[in-house]
C-alpha cells in the first residue's frame, strides 16, 4: 500500500482538481483549482526520482558519490514551479479584467461570444 | 448542460478512469527503489565535470541548460502578457496619488510597521542576493533568489509611502530587467558558438569545487536567470497593486 | 557551419523578442515591424538552407556539447530531418507573410505584440525540432503562453473569456502532458527520444508505457482541438486578433499534430497498446472532428468562427492521416499540413481584411458589401474549394494521400468521413465567399442582423493585407506535386530514425532508407464527388428564396436536432468543456482496456 | 521516515482539497498558502531542497499574494459580486 501511495496521492490532486474546476462559480477560485491539479504533476515527479535512505543531489557536507536522489526531475519540478505561477498570474489578470467588463466571475453568467 | 448533467458526466468518467488509474499505479516501478539511469549519470558525472555540488544548478544551467532558457522565455511571455492585460486601458502613467479604495480610509501606517519594513525589507534583498549569489554550492538559485528579492521590493512598499516606491519601482527598468535578463541568457547561450563550441556550451573557466564562482558558463546563465524572475516577478505585483489602487469610475 | 546553423532559428529570435522588449518604449514607429519580418525571414532562410545539407543524413545536435557517452543522453539534442526543417521553414515563412499582413496593427500595445509573435514562433519551431520529450513541452509551453496573451490582447469581454476557457483547457493538458513524461521517465529512465524508444521495446507491453502515451498525447489533442477535446478552440480563435488567428489556424493547431505524430512514430511506435490506440481511436476521433466541425461549420455566420470550426474539421482528416498503419498516411498528413496552413491562413486574412475594411465581419450583415475588393473574395472562393477537397495543389495531394491510404487499408468509412467533413466546410466558405463579394443569397431581415460588439481593427493599405494572402493561396495551388514528392522522399528518418546511430553520439547519422511507394489512389472520383457536394451546399444556401417552402422546412426538420446538440455542447462554459475532456479520456481509457 | 513520508502525502492530498472545498476566493487565499507549505514540507522530505525553496517562495508566499491583489482589485471593482 505505501509503494502505492505517491501515485494515488497523485491521481487524487489531479481528479479532485478537475472536480473542483468543473463545479467552480468562480474564475478566481477555478484558478485555485488548477494549481491543484498542477500539485499533481509535483508529487509524480518528486515521487518518481525518489529513492530510499539517498540524501539531497547538492554535495555540500557530504562528498560527491554518496548515494543521492534524482536530480534531474528536481529540474523539471522547478521549471514547472515557475510555469504554473506565471499562468496563474496570467490567468488572475484576465479575471480582474473579465470581472472589469462584466462585474462578474461566474462562468455560467458569462459566455464568449455566439 | 446543465449543472447536473454535467457532475454526472464527470462522475461517470471518472468511475471509469479510475480502475485504470490504479492499474497503472500497481505496475509502476516501486516507490523508491527502481533504476534512475539518467539522475545518476548527473550525479558521477557532474562534481568532476564541471567543479560544483549543486546537481540541480547542474541540471538546469548547464546539462538541461536549454530546457530552461524556453522556460525562462516563457516566464517573459506569460508577464508580458500579464502587464499588457492589466494596463489596458489605463496607460502606463504614475498616478500622482495614491487613489484609495472606495469606501475605505487610507490609514496612516504605523511607526512599527514602518521600522519592521524598513529593517526587514533590505535582509530580505540581501538574502535573496544570498540565495542568488550561492546557486551552485547550496539550495537556491537564479529562481529562488529572483522571487525572494521581488517579494523583498514588495514589502518595501509597505513601509514606504507610495510615491517613493513608485518612483523606484519604474516599470521601464523592470522590463528591461526582465528582458535583459532573457537577453543575457541567450547571448551567453550563443557566445559559445564564436569560439567553435556548442550553444551553451560551458567553456569558461570552472573555478575550484565548492568555491561560490565555480560553474564556468553557469554564473552567467544564473545571473541572468535571477534578473529576468526578478523583473518578472516584481512588475507582476506591480501592475497588480497598481490595478487595486485605482477605482474605475462609474461606467 | 553546419553545426553554426542548428541552433540560430531558436537564439535568433529569442534574442530579437529580448532585445524588443529591452527596449520597449524607444522603438521609431515601423521599427519592431520591421524586425519581425526580417528576423522570420532569416530564419526562414536558415531552415532553408539546413534543408540540403540534411538531405543524406539527419543532423543531430546537442546543446551544451553533451553528446551521448555510452548509450545514454544527458543533455538535449535537435535532430534535424527533412521533414522538421521543412515545417520550421514553413512556420517561419508563415509568420513572416502575416508580419507583413499585420503591419500597423495594434498601435496601442506597442512592441509586445510582435516580441510574443516572434516566442510563439520559436515555441513552435523549437517544439517541431527538438529530440527530448521535456524540452518538447518547454517550447510547448512557450508556444501556448504566447498564445493565450496574444488571444486577450484586444480586451473585449468575449476576447477575454475566449481567452481564459483557451488557457485553462490547454494548461489542464499540459499537466497532463507533464504527468506523462512523469509516468515515462519512471519507467525509462530517460527523456531522449531514441533512448526512450529503446527503453520502451526493452520494457515491452506495459500499462504505464500506454498510460504515459495517452496523456502526452492527450495534451497534444486538446491543443490541435480534436472531437471531444474542441470546445476551446472556435471560442479563442474566433475573438484573437485576425494575424493571431492566422497563426493558430494556419500552424499552431497542426504543428501540435505533427508534435503527436513525431512522438507515435520515433518513440511509441511498436508497443502494441499505442499501435491499436493509433489505428482504432486515432481514426474515430479524427472522424468525429471531421464531421462535427464541418458541420458546425456550415450553421455559423460570423466568418471566423466558421473558419475555426473548419480548422476543426481540416486537423480531423490530419489525426486520420496519423492513425493509419502505413507511412503513406504520415506523409499525407504532413502535406496536408502544409497546405491546409497555407489555405487556411490566407482565408483568415480576408476575414481580417474585412474586419480591418468593414468594421465587421458578420455573413449576413456583409451581404454584397465587399464587391469593391473582389480580389479578397476571389481569394476565398479559391481558399473555399481548396478547403472542399479539389484535387489540386498541396491539399488535394495531402487529402489524395491520405484516402488512398485509408483505403488499402480498408477504412473507407475514414474516407467518407474525410471528404464529407471536407465538403461541409468548403460549401460553407463558397457560400460566405458568394454571399459577401457578390451578394448572392436572400436579403436578410432587420432582425437577422444580430449585434456584436466592437470588432474592427485597425485600418491598414489594402494592397498590403491582400499581398500575402494572395501569395499564400497561390503557393498551396501550385506547389502540390513538388511539395508531396519531397515529403514522400524525405520521410525515411522521420519515421524509421536511426537511434541507435544518435544515443552512439556518431558523428553521421546513417540516412535509412525511403519508405514503400506511395500507393495510386484507388477512387480519383471521390474528391470531384466532395467538390461537387460542397458547390451544392453553397448553392443551395445561396438560392433559398427560390426554392419550394416545403422542401426548405423539410431539411430544416432534419437538421435541427442535430443543430440543437451540437450548439448546446459548444456552450463557452469551461466546467462543461473541462468535463467532455474528462470523458474523452475515460473513453480512451475504456477503449484501450476493452482492446 | 516511511511514516513520515505518508503523512506528508496524506497532508498534501488534504490540503489540496482544501482548496477545492474553499469556495469562499478569500478564504481560498489561506488555502493555497497551506498547500504550498504541506508541498514545501513534502519536497523537503523528499530529500529536494532546492524545489521546496521554490515552492516556499513562490506556492506561500508569491503565488497567495498574487491571489489576495487580485481579490482585492476584484473588490475596488463597483459591480462586485464578492
Amino acid at each position: 500500500m505505501t509503494a502505492l501511495l505517491p501515485w494515488l496521492v497523485a491521481a487524487w490532486l489531479l481528479g479532485i482538481g478537475l472536480y473542483g474546476i468543473v463545479t467552480s462559480s468562480n474564475y478566481i477560485h477555478l484558478i485555485g483549482c488548477l494549481n491543484v491539479v498542477q500539485s499533481a504533476t509535483y508529487v509524480i515527479l518528486l515521487c518518481v526520482g525518489y529513492r530510499w535512505n539517498a540524501g539531497p543531489p547538492i554535495f555540500d557536507p557530504q562528498p560527491p558519490g554518496t548515494p543521492a536522489v534524482d536530480p534531474v526531475v528536481q529540474a523539471l519540478v522547478l521549471t514547472d514551479i515557475v510555469i504554473g505561477a506565471t499562468v496563474s498570474a496570467l490567468l488572475l489578470a484576465l479575471a480582474v479584467q473579465l470581472h472589469k467588463r462584466k462585474g462578474t466571475l461566474d462562468p455560467e453568467a458569462l459566455r464568449p461570444m455566439r | 448542460m446543465t449543472r447536473t448533467a454535467r457532475l454526472l458526466l464527470f462522475a461517470v468518467a471518472v468511475l471509469v478512469l479510475a480502475p485504470a488509474g490504479v492499474v497503472v499505479a500497481m505496475n509502476m516501478p516501486a516507490f523508491g527503489s527502481h533504476e534512475l539511469p539518467y539522475g545518476d549519470a548527473v550525479n558521477s558525472t557532474i562534481p568532476a565535470a564541471r567543479h560544483i555540488s549543486n546537481m540541480v544548478s547542474a541540471v538546469n544551467f548547464d546539462v538541461r541548460g536549454l530546457d530552461t532558457l524556453g522556460e525562462e522565455f516563457m516566464l517573459v511571455c506569460a508577464v508580458t502578457g500579464t502587464v499588457v492585460l492589466l494596463r489596458g486601458e489605463r496607460g502606463e502613467k504614475l498616478t500622482s496619488h495614491p487613489a484609495q479604495m472606495r469606501g475605505r480610509l487610507n490609514a496612516p501606517r504605523s511607526d512599527a510597521l514602518v521600522l519592521t519594513g524598513r529593517l526587514m525589507g533590505p535582509m530580505v534583498l540581501l538574502f535573496g542576493l544570498y540565495v542568488v549569489l550561492h546557486a551552485t554550492v547550496t539550495p537556491g538559485g537564479g529562481f529562488q533568489g529572483g522571487v525572494v528579492i521581488s517579494s523583498g521590493l514588495l514589502l518595501l512598499y509597505l513601509c514606504e509611502d507610495y510615491q517613493t516606491w513608485r518612483w523606484f519601482m519604474r516599470a521601464g527598468w523592470l522590463d528591461a530587467c526582465e528582458g535583459g535578463g532573457a537577453l543575457i541568457f541567450v547571448l551567453a547561450g550563443a557566445a559559445p558558438l564564436c569560439f567553435g563550441a556548442h550553444f551553451l556550451q560551458n567553456i569558461m573557466p570552472l573555478g575550484k569545487f565548492r568555491d561560490m564562482l565555480s560553474g564556468g558558463l553557469m554564473q552567467i546563465v544564473n545571473a541572468a536567470v535571477a534578473c529576468a524572475v526578478l523583473g518578472g516577478f516584481a512588475l507582476v505585483f506591480l501592475e497588480f497593486l497598481e490595478e487595486t489602487r485605482e477605482p474605475r469610475g462609474d461606467p | 557551419m553546419t553545426d553554426l546553423l542548428v541552433p540560430l532559428p531558436i537564439a535568433l529570435p529569442l534574442a530579437a523578442a529580448a532585445i524588443l522588449l529591452v527596449f520597449a518604449h524607444n522603438w521609431p514607429e515601423g521599427a519592431p515591424d520591421a524586425i519581425a519580418v526580417v528576423v522570420s525571414l532569416a530564419v526562414a532562410a536558415i531552415c532553408g538552407l539546413l534543408l540540403p545539407r540534411v538531405a543524406q543524413a539527419p543532423i543531430a545536435y546537442w546543446f551544451g556539447g553533451w553528446q551521448p557517452r555510452h548509450g545514454l543522453t544527458l543533455g538535449i539534442g535537435f535532430v534535424i530531418d527533412q521533414t522538421g526543417a521543412l515545417i520550421a521553414l514553413f512556420i517561419a515563412l508563415l509568420f513572416a507573410a502575416t508580419f507583413i499582413f499585420a503591419r500597423g496593427y495594434m498601435p496601442e500595445i506597442g512592441t509586445y505584440f510582435q516580441a510574443l509573435m516572434l516566442l510563439m514562433m520559436t515555441g513552435m519551431i523549437g517544439f517541431c525540432l527538438t529530440h527530448d520529450l521535456f524540452n518538447m513541452f518547454v517550447w510547448f509551453e512557450v508556444m501556448s503562453v504566447a498564445a493565450f496573451a496574444l488571444t486577450a490582447v484586444r480586451l473585449e469581454a468575449s476576447a477575454l473569456e475566449g481567452a481564459l476557457n483557451f488557457t485553462v483547457v490547454n494548461s489542464i493538458g499540459s499537466y497532463l502532458m507533464l504527468g506523462g513524461i512523469g509516468l515515462i521517465y519512471a519507467k525509462v529512465g530517460a527523456l531522449d527520444f531514441s533512448a526512450l524508444a529503446q527503453g520502451i521495446a526493452k520494457a515491452g507491453a506495459n500499462p504505464v508505457v500506454t498510460a504515459a502515451f495517452c496523456l502526452v498525447v492527450i495534451a497534444l489533442l486538446i491543443k490541435a482541438a480534436i472531437v471531444p477535446f474542441q470546445f476551446w478552440l472556435s471560442d479563442a480563435h474566433a475573438v484573437a486578433p485576425s494575424p493571431v488567428s492566422v497563426i493558430f489556424s494556419g500552424a499552431m493547431v497542426s504543428v501540435a499534430l505533427y508534435g503527436a505524430a513525431k512522438l507515435y512514430r520515433q518513440v511509441f511506435a511498436g508497443d502494441p497498446a499505442v499501435d491499436f490506440a493509433m489505428h482504432h481511436l486515432m481514426l474515430g476521433m479524427g472522424a468525429a472532428s471531421a464531421i462535427v466541425g464541418g458541420l458546425m461549420c456550415l450553421w455559423q455566420r460570423h466568418l471566423k468562427r466558421l473558419l475555426a470550426f473548419s480548422t476543426i474539421s481540416h486537423v480531423g482528416i490530419m489525426l486520420i492521416g496519423i492513425g493509419l498503419p502505413s507511412a503513406a498516411g504520415t506523409v499525407g498528413m504532413i502535406v496536408y499540413l502544409l497546405g491546409h496552413g497555407l489555405v487556411k491562413a490566407s482565408a483568415f486574412m480576408v476575414a481580417g481584411i474585412l474586419l480591418a475594411t468593414y468594421g465587421g465581419i458578420d455573413e449576413l450583415g456583409l451581404r454584397g458589401l465587399a464587391r469593391p475588393i473582389w480580389p479578397a473574395g476571389l481569394a476565398l472562393a479559391l481558399a473555399g474549394l481548396l478547403l472542399a477537397g479539389a484535387p489540386i495543389g498541396l491539399m488535394g495531394q495531402g487529402a489524395t494521400l491520405i484516402g488512398s491510404a485509408a483505403a488499402s487499408a480498408g477504412d473507407i468509412w475514414a474516407v467518407v468521413a474525410m471528404t464529407l467533413g471536407a465538403a461541409l466546410t468548403g460549401g460553407a466558405v463558397l457560400r460566405a465567399a458568394g454571399r459577401i463579394f457578390l451578394g448572392l443569397g436572400p436579403v436578410p431581415g432587420e432582425e437577422e442582423f444580430e449585434p456584436t460588439e466592437r470588432e474592427a481593427e485597425t485600418r491598414r493599405p489594402f494592397w498590403l493585407m491582400f499581398a500575402p494572402c494572395a501569395v499564400l493561396v497561390l503557393a498551396a495551388l501550385t506547389s502540390g506535386g513538388t511539395v508531396a514528392r519531397f515529403v514522400h522522399r524525405a520521410a525515411g528518418p522521420f519515421i524509421h530514425p536511426d537511434n541507435a546511430g544518435i544515443l552512439q553520439g556518431a558523428a553521421k547519422l546513417t540516412g535509412s532508407g525511403g519508405i514503400a511507394p506511395l500507393p495510386p489512389d484507388p477512387h480519383p472520383l471521390v474528391p470531384w464527388l466532395g467538390l461537387a457536394l460542397a458547390l451544392g451546399l453553397a448553392a443551395w444556401d445561396l438560392s433559398r428564396q427560390y426554392l419550394p417552402h416545403r422542401l426548405l422546412s423539410l431539411s430544416r426538420m432534419g437538421v435541427a436536432p442535430v443543430w440543437a446538440v451540437l450548439s448546446k455542447a459548444h456552450d463557452g462554459i469551461i466546467g462543461d468543456y473541462v468535463a467532455w475532456m474528462v470523458a474523452g479520456l475515460a473513453v480512451m481509457a475504456a477503449v484501450l482496456a476493452l482492446r | 521516515m516511511t511514516v513520515l513520508l505518508a503523512l506528508l502525502l496524506f497532508l498534501t492530498a488534504a490540503t489540496g482539497a482544501g482548496i477545492v472545498f474553499s469556495r469562499d476566493p478569500r478564504r481560498q487565499v489561506l488555502a493555497i498558502a497551506g498547500n504550498g507549505l504541506a508541498l514545501t514540507l513534502l519536497f523537503t522530505a523528499l530529500q529536494a531542497p532546492d524545489v521546496a525553496f521554490s515552492e516556499l517562495a513562490v506556492g506561500t508566499a508569491a503565488l497567495p499574494l498574487l491571489f489576495l491583489v487580485a481579490l482585492a482589485s476584484v473588490r475596488t471593482d463597483r459591480k462586485s459580486d464578492l
